[in-house]
């Protein structure tokens, strides 16, 4: 025990090296949902690049994908006196009274990459996309690309329950319907997870008919759509073509499949929010520019005509 | 014969069981039992029953023998991941097939010995002394995987997750093998007899000159060591580690499969095949709630309603009350003797 | 009945009959018991002394007769209402709650409230008050674990007394007690009895037996022998009662010296463990018996333990065959050749569930190997060769050992390690709560090993058994060997007074 | 010293010393705002946890928990927005619910003689299945009586909030304490917890007892779901997964036995602020990957129970010596 205390003690003596070597730097506290997929281990990895190159003096606290651990987290920013808070809400409901908190002892708060039900003065700004509108433009692609021919959906949720899952189906609703030709026959959650993605997709190809009645697989993100792909090559069907893949987020692993043809599209969900955000805070600090409540990023739809493997080349080192 | 004989009694009421919940599935998805040969491979629902309840088989194994020292082995879900991370590493990094899968198996050794030596040796619960690895692990997993899907396309690792020999899936045979190794090793030698003598009475048996604490760290091994396993074939399956999802909560499922296979959680006298059997069971369950096509939200619901009738039908009162229904008045009189004594 | 009193009884059983499949455990059995009377219950395991017992307190649902209490009939549902009728139960392994403090223990169920919260302070208070009755001064609010079983024996008498008052059954109370121990319990077992209380006491010490009861009643297979007074009924004939035999093996003064042919086979020298048993010097040859008395606590045990490795010495060394040998855990002392059959059988000694076959063959098992199973023809074979051998009654090899009686345990026990062919075994208290035909059989045991060439340590309370087969007899007090016995000194006066000896000749 | 009280002092001892080490190096750990955050961050855990030890005391577990905050959160949301019903109303019925639910479990333990962790494990999946089939959306609860109970709250010198739930938490340790060790439920629980054979033999009415003590349990869990859904003003059936976890390794590590028998209400209270410290701590450091954040948590778990049982063991052994 003693050799720990040594350890903690030299630990005090490089953070307050390491403080007096920033001192200049804004203090910026970053609740982070945790690291459940490659995109937001993505988005982690970007933020914290965004906050190197601005000086920024970032602290990072995981929550594990649970909301008392982001409370806790954004009370102790607020106890410890940061300049800035961003959060990536892991669920839309129940921020208000720790806003709040934040609101009075006059800290920023911006919100990345989800939002939150709370009224809108309670926070400064929340870089992000619209799920929704994710899964409408999935649903467009396949309208589009159908152009009138029949053909039964089959979906992958995300985990039973979360934001994205309700919102990109959702969207994807709205999109197809009215579209007689499409129809969505069957719909499971995969947990946002490749093993489940796969598993689930095994038993859609064996409930309908060895995936002869399935023309197209809509997954609410792109590892499960990967994990599918490998269930319907492996019941001897192409994806692709046999059956169209459409999915979200374009991590890189899918763009290798669509270089391969076994993907046909994807839609983008940048993972870098921090670069905007921290753009939003300077302006704020500088001069008390007030941001727009809301900056939506492009969910940008690639398809095989996009150069996938380019995109691919791109994308692999950011962290995914 | 009569070892036989003994066996088919011992796991008749999970065979029974097993029996019905594929009857259930027939009966809402009749399509159920067409099996068909596709890319050579078997391919059909019930192939998929056993292929997918493979990872948990495994996990059942090693959580069998764990039991029946009387502990519990919650880690084996973050050991599948941390397993998986070192395989995919490891193939990614270069390593070649052997080297990786060496690596990745001593991996689990290794978490199996810290479990062992938290358990035996410092005299930690069980229950605790692997909660730690269970909150552990996974970052450890992530560590090595820094955060990312590490995926990989190395042929020869993709065979253990979704590869076939003569037409059988690869993840089933290795939950057959390993099982049929296991029951071999612990059967046919004293291993058996001396894991259940700990699990009754850990005192008496070290007292007898069993070697209690070397044999729970190597329980704990064989529990890490079949993680690992189970681990191999989750990143294979995927092509890539999933640290974060690769056997979230799979403990759960292995514990479960263990009590369903009749093992008490006490420890003392176990039977791996009826563990493998209530793997079966639970994946059958799994299969046939996405067979079903109810909407996901009712998944939990319907998987706890079944496995609270079989548990409640297996219960000792339960089926005291069976026992006394069917046999003589005079047999019931015995079993309530046991009850009283003081 | 031989001496019927004029009084009506306090309890009166008529004609009690328990079936269980197969066997009649009890058979019309009659007994009775006055108030202010210690009415004593003997008989050889599986007599139906438990029985009997259980049927009085409910805890068995009798098939037949009548149980009186005060004259009218009662029919207890189960232990707590025979609590409500007056009638209270020591057992032999102390029925209360280790975890609790003795106040909480005392008062369990019947805690002093007020406004619904238990009044610790009146708790406490009323269970010193109770205890001082019993000669108790102690501190009641600490829990139970941290006293003696005697004291523990005391608190679960003080309770049954309390909740019930009326009729107090001790089984088999003194089983783990020592001599100054059963001595305190006999005291508190007079001044109930002055109380008026009618005291049930079943024990397997004879000598007790004539101390403390007034009648006894005796039961064989079930079926009622007879019912004396004790001052009336000398020791020959209630054996007879008890065993419908004579004893072929009287305990008497052994009188031979060992032939010590040829250097010892183990010598330790300076052994012992700090806190546990200070370094003494013992030798043992081939073919000795080496008898260990003392009191419960005063080290016998844990000489036993630090001799097999349970606990680690950390003085001295020992040398077997002249050689050097390390004796630092039960499997070195296994491997060394030695066994031991430790005093508490059920958590130390037997596996319960597990067969006897596998109990028999475990420690055999244990030193070979686990790669090396025995075969399971091997393993019937021997377990059928020690059932006939020790005669233990089991149906067969397969049952769980934990349903066979103590007497037959302890001789799976015992097969446990002769079939491993020691060359020397420790046993600890070999005949404790065991019925006496398995006592004569483990005795005669006892010497036919020693005959054969093995050496024995024997740890026992009975002086008597001790002086029947030792050829020297070490004494141990406070943690230190402080005499040893040989030949013709083997008596149980020197015994006694070596054990009772205050130690003037020490230095310090 | 009385040696029951033994593993409670070793666990304050550890968290008065881990709170200095904290200091040390933030001093802002010792403001009022952290302290405030401590109780409020932790209330529902802090409920939760002293069901759990009733429940561990009596040799049991409760994998359930968890879930029952979550269905809690998700039937008093889904409630107050489809009925016109005083939250005070749902807070009863909620109440009278998880209870029902606690003792069913409890009654099936005892009375199928199935162990606890099997029936409870059941539990969890049958509460959270329920909380799906409520509602899979996470509900917002936007009644006004919740936003008086949120602002309730004592300002204390150094801006730190004394929160209505925060001090909830310390009534409800209050009453389990005085429950634990001043009535008959709790002395039977503790007798339960040393051997059920000889606690029945001793009157002590076991059945009822595990039942009461999982209707506790899921009482306790029915009010952690309420002070859940004041402290996030919503209903979400995600939330609150592996919370069981957290509150057994609160009570462990604040001093009681998995085996049962032995243990402090007053210690789950140390050990619920210990792992709110551990996070604190790790959250004002702001430079742990989520991996490490990981990593950490599971070494300082084992270096506190290490530690536990070395204190113990070593006292143990003096006290073996001097005696």
């Amino acid at each position: 025990m003693i050799s720990k205390k040594a350890l903690v003690g030299a630990g005090v003596l490089a953070s307050m090296l390491m403080m007096s070597s920033s001192v200049m730097a804004q203090t910026v506290g970053f609740s982070q949902i945790g690291s459940e997929s490659g995109w937001r281990a993505a988005e982690t990895t970007l933020t914290l690049q965004q906050a190197k190159e601005r000086g920024i003096d970032l602290k990072f606290a995981d929550a594990q994908q649970k909301q008392e651990n982001q409370i806790k987290a954004l009370r102790s920013f607020i106890a410890q006196g940061v300049d800035a808070i961003l959060i990536a809400p892991v669920v839309a409901t129940g921020w208000d009274s720790v806003l709040e908190e934040a609101k009075e002892a006059e800290i920023p708060v911006i919100l990345l990459d989800r939002m939150v039900d709370s009224s809108k003065d309670l926070y400064l700004t929340a870089v992000g996309s619209d799920l929704v509108h994710e899964g409408s433009v999935a649903g467009q692609w396949l309208v589009d690309t159908l152009a009138g021919k029949d053909c039964n959906v089959v979906e992958l949720q995300g985990t039973t329950g979360s934001s994205p899952a309700i919102d990109r189906k959702n969207g994807f609703e709205q999109a197809i319907k009215g579209h007689d030709n499409i129809k969505l026959i069957r719909s499971q959650t995969g947990d946002f997870t490749r093993t489940k993605g796969k598993e689930v997709m095994e038993s859609f190809l064996k409930a309908e008919g060895g995936g002869k009645n399935i023309c197209a697989l809509y997954a609410h993100n792109d590892d499960m759509a990967v994990g599918a792909i490998q269930a319907i090559k492996e019941a001897g069907l192409k994806p692709g073509s046999d059956i169209l893949v459409v999915s979200i987020d374009a991590v890189p692993d899918i763009f290798q499949a669509m270089a391969a043809g076994e993907a046909n599209a994807t839609v983008e969900l940048t993972p870098n929010m921090a670069g905007p955000a921290f753009d939003a805070l300077a302006a704020y600090m500088k001069d008390g520019t007030m941001p727009p409540k809301f900056i939506q990023t492009e969910s940008k739809l690639y398809t095989q005509a996009d150069d996938p493997q380019a995109v691919y080349e791109q994308k692999k080192d950011l962290g995914y | 014969m009569t070892g036989f004989k003994l066996l088919l009694r011992r796991i008749l009421p999970q065979l029974i069981t097993l029996a019905l919940v594929v009857g259930l599935i027939s009966i809402m998805f009749p399509g159920f039992f067409e099996i068909s040969l596709a890319n050579g491979r078997l391919y059909g629902s019930p192939v998929d029953i056993f292929n997918r309840g493979a990872p948990v088989a495994l996990l059942a194994i090693g959580m069998t023998l764990v039991i029946a020292t009387g502990g519990i082995d919650l880690s084996v879900g973050a050991v599948m991941a941390i397993c998986g991370a070192v395989a995919a590493w490891g193939i990614t990094e270069g390593y070649g097939l052997l080297p990786t899968l060496l690596m990745a198996l001593a991996a689990g050794l290794a978490c199996g010995l810290w479990n062992g030596l938290l358990v035996a040796f410092l005299g930690i619960q069980p229950i605790v002394a692997t909660l730690i690895l269970m909150v552990a692990g996974r970052g450890i997993a992530q560590l090595i995987t820094e955060g990312a899907i590490l995926t990989f396309n190395h042929e020869g690792m993709i065979f253990f997750g979704s590869g076939s020999l003569l037409t059988v899936p690869t993840p089933i045979i290795i939950a057959i093998l390993t099982g049929a190794l296991v029951t071999l090793i612990v059967r046919r030698s004293a291993l058996g007899m001396l894991i259940e003598a700990i699990g009754i009475n850990f005192r008496a048996s070290t007292l007898a000159g069993v070697n209690t604490r070397v044999l729970l760290v190597a329980v704990y091994m064989t529990s890490g060591l079949c993680a690992a396993l189970a681990g191999i074939i989750a990143a294979a399956d995927i092509r890539g580690a999933d640290a974060n999802n690769a056997g979230l909560w799979l403990e759960l499922d292995a514990i479960l499969a263990v009590v369903i296979g009749g093992t008490s959680l006490l420890g003392g006298r176990f039977s791996l095949i009826a563990s493998l059997i209530g793997a079966l069971i639970i994946q059958a369950v799994n299969t046939g709630i996405l067979l079903s096509g109810f909407p996901p939200e009712f998944n939990l619901i319907i998987k706890a309603v079944i496995i609270l009738i079989i548990l409640v039908l297996q219960s000792p009162r339960v089926r005291t009350v069976l026992a006394f229904l069917s046999t003589a008045r005079a047999d019931a009189a015995g079993q309530e003797k046991k009850v009283v004594e003081p | 009945m031989p001496h019927g009193d004029a009084r009506q009884p306090l309890l009166h059983a008529r004609g009690v009959r328990k079936i269980f499949p197969g066997t009649i455990a009890l058979d019309g059995v009659d007994f009775s018991l006055h108030a202010g009377e210690v009415h004593a219950l003997l008989g050889e395991n599986g007599a139906g002394k438990s029985t009997l017992i259980k049927c009085l307190t409910g805890a068995y649902r009798r098939d037949g007769g009548d149980i009186l209490l005060d004259g009218e009939s009662i029919d207890p549902k189960g232990t707590l209402d025979a609590q409500a009728y007056g009638i209270g139960t020591v057992y032999q392994e102390v029925n209360l709650l280790p975890n609790l403090s003795v106040a909480e223990n005392l008062s369990l169920g019947h805690q002093p409230t007020r406004f619904g919260m238990i009044s610790v302070r009146a708790m406490n208070a009323r269970a010193r008050e109770v205890l001082s009755q019993y000669g108790l001064d102690i501190d009641v609010t600490r829990t139970l674990d941290s006293y003696s079983v005697a004291v523990q024996q005391v608190i679960a008498i003080a309770r049954a007394v309390m909740l019930s008052g009326k009729v107090l059954i001790l089984d088999e109370p003194t089983a783990s007690l020592d001599a100054h121990e059963v001595k305190m319990l006999f005291d508190v077992v007079r001044s109930l009895k002055e109380r008026g209380l009618g005291i049930v006491f079943i024990s397997h010490f004879l000598d007790q037996i004539f101390e403390i009861s007034d009648r006894l009643t005796v039961l064989r297979n079930g079926q009622l022998v007879g019912t004396e007074v004790t001052a009336e009924i000398d020791r020959v004939r209630l054996i007879n009662m008890m065993l419908g035999r004579e004893l072929e093996h009287e305990t008497r003064a052994h009188g031979k010296l060992h032939e010590a042919a040829g250097d010892p086979r183990l010598v330790f020298s300076g052994f012992g463990r700090k806190g546990r048993i200070e370094p003494f010097d013992l030798s043992i040859h081939a073919g000795e018996v080496i008898g260990v008395a003392g009191l419960l606590g005063s080290g016998r045990t844990e000489t036993a333990e630090v001799l097999f490795g349970v606990a680690h010495h950390d003085s001295g060394e020992a040398r077997q065959d002249g050689a050097p040998v390390s004796l630092m855990s039960p499997r070195q002392a296994i491997k060394a050749g030695f066994g031991f059959c430790p005093e508490d059988r059920k958590t130390d000694g037997v596996i319960a569930d597990l067969s006897v076959r596998e109990n028999i063959a475990l420690a055999l098992q244990a030193r070979i190997g686990w790669m090396r199973r025995i075969p399971d023809r091997e393993q019937k074979a021997m377990a059928n060769d020690y059932i006939r051998k020790l005669d233990i009654r089991t149906p067969d090899a397969e049952k769980p050992v934990g349903l066979l009686s103590g007497g037959n345990q302890q001789k799976v026990m015992l097969a446990r390690w002769l079939v491993t062919n020691p060359s020397f075994l420790i046993l600890d208290e070999p005949t404790r709560g065991i019925d006496v035909g398995a006592h004569a059989e483990i005795i005669r045991l006892i010497e036919e090993l020693c005959a054969q060439g093995m050496s024995l340590l024997v740890i026992s309370s009975e002086l008597d058994e001790l002086v029947a087969y030792s050829h020297r007899v070490i004494v141990v007090r406070d943690r230190r060997h402080v005499a040893e016995l040989a030949g013709d000194q083997i008596t149980t006066g020197n015994m006694v007074r070596a054990i009772a000896a205050p130690e003037r000749e020490a230095v310090n | 010293m009385n040696s029951r009280l033994l593993p409670l002092l070793a666990t304050l001892v550890i968290f008065l010393a881990a709170y200095a080490v904290c200091y040390a190096q933030y001093p802002a750990m010792l403001s009022t705002r952290v302290i405030g955050n401590l109780l409020t961050d932790n209330a529902f855990l802090g409920i939760v946890a002293v069901g759990m030890t009733f429940v561990i005391i009596s040799g049991g577990i409760d994998l359930s928990v968890g879930s029952v905050i979550a269905f809690s959160g998700v039937f008093i949301a889904v409630m107050l927005r489809d009925t016109g019903l005083h939250p005070l109303a749902v807070f009863a019925a909620l109440l009278v619910l998880t209870t029902l639910f606690g003792a069913a479990m409890g009654g099936v333990i005892h009375y199928l003689e199935m162990p606890p962790f099997i029936v409870t494990l059941a539990g969890m999946f049958l509460a959270r299945g329920m909380a799906y089939v409520l509602s899979i959306d996470s509900v917002p609860i936007t009644h006004e009586f919740y936003e008086v109970l949120q602002r309730s709250y004592w300002l204390m010198p150094g801006k730190g909030r004394l929160t209505l739930i925060g001090g909830m938490m310390l009534v409800v340790f209050l009453a389990g304490i005085m429950l634990a060790h001043r009535t008959r439920f709790g002395t039977n629980v503790y007798a339960v917890g040393g051997g059920v054979q000889t606690a029945r033999l001793m009157g002590v009415p076991v059945g009822r007892t595990t039942v009461g003590i999982y209707a506790l349990s899921g009482f306790l869990a029915g009010l952690a779901g309420i002070v859940f859904s004041i402290y996030t003003s919503a209903g979400y059936s995600l939330a609150t997964v592996g919370v069981e976890l957290d509150a057994i390794a609160a009570v462990v590590i604040g001093g009681t036995l998995l085996t049962g028998g032995s243990g402090f209400v007053a210690g789950t209270l140390i050990g619920v602020l210990i792992m709110g410290l551990i996070q604190t701590y790790i959250i004002f450091d702001g430079t742990l990957s989520s991996w490490w954040t990981k990593i950490l948590i599971g070494m300082l778990l084992f270096a506190f129970i290490v530690l536990q049982k070395g204190l113990v063991w070593t006292s143990g052994k003096r006290r073996a010596a001097g005696g």
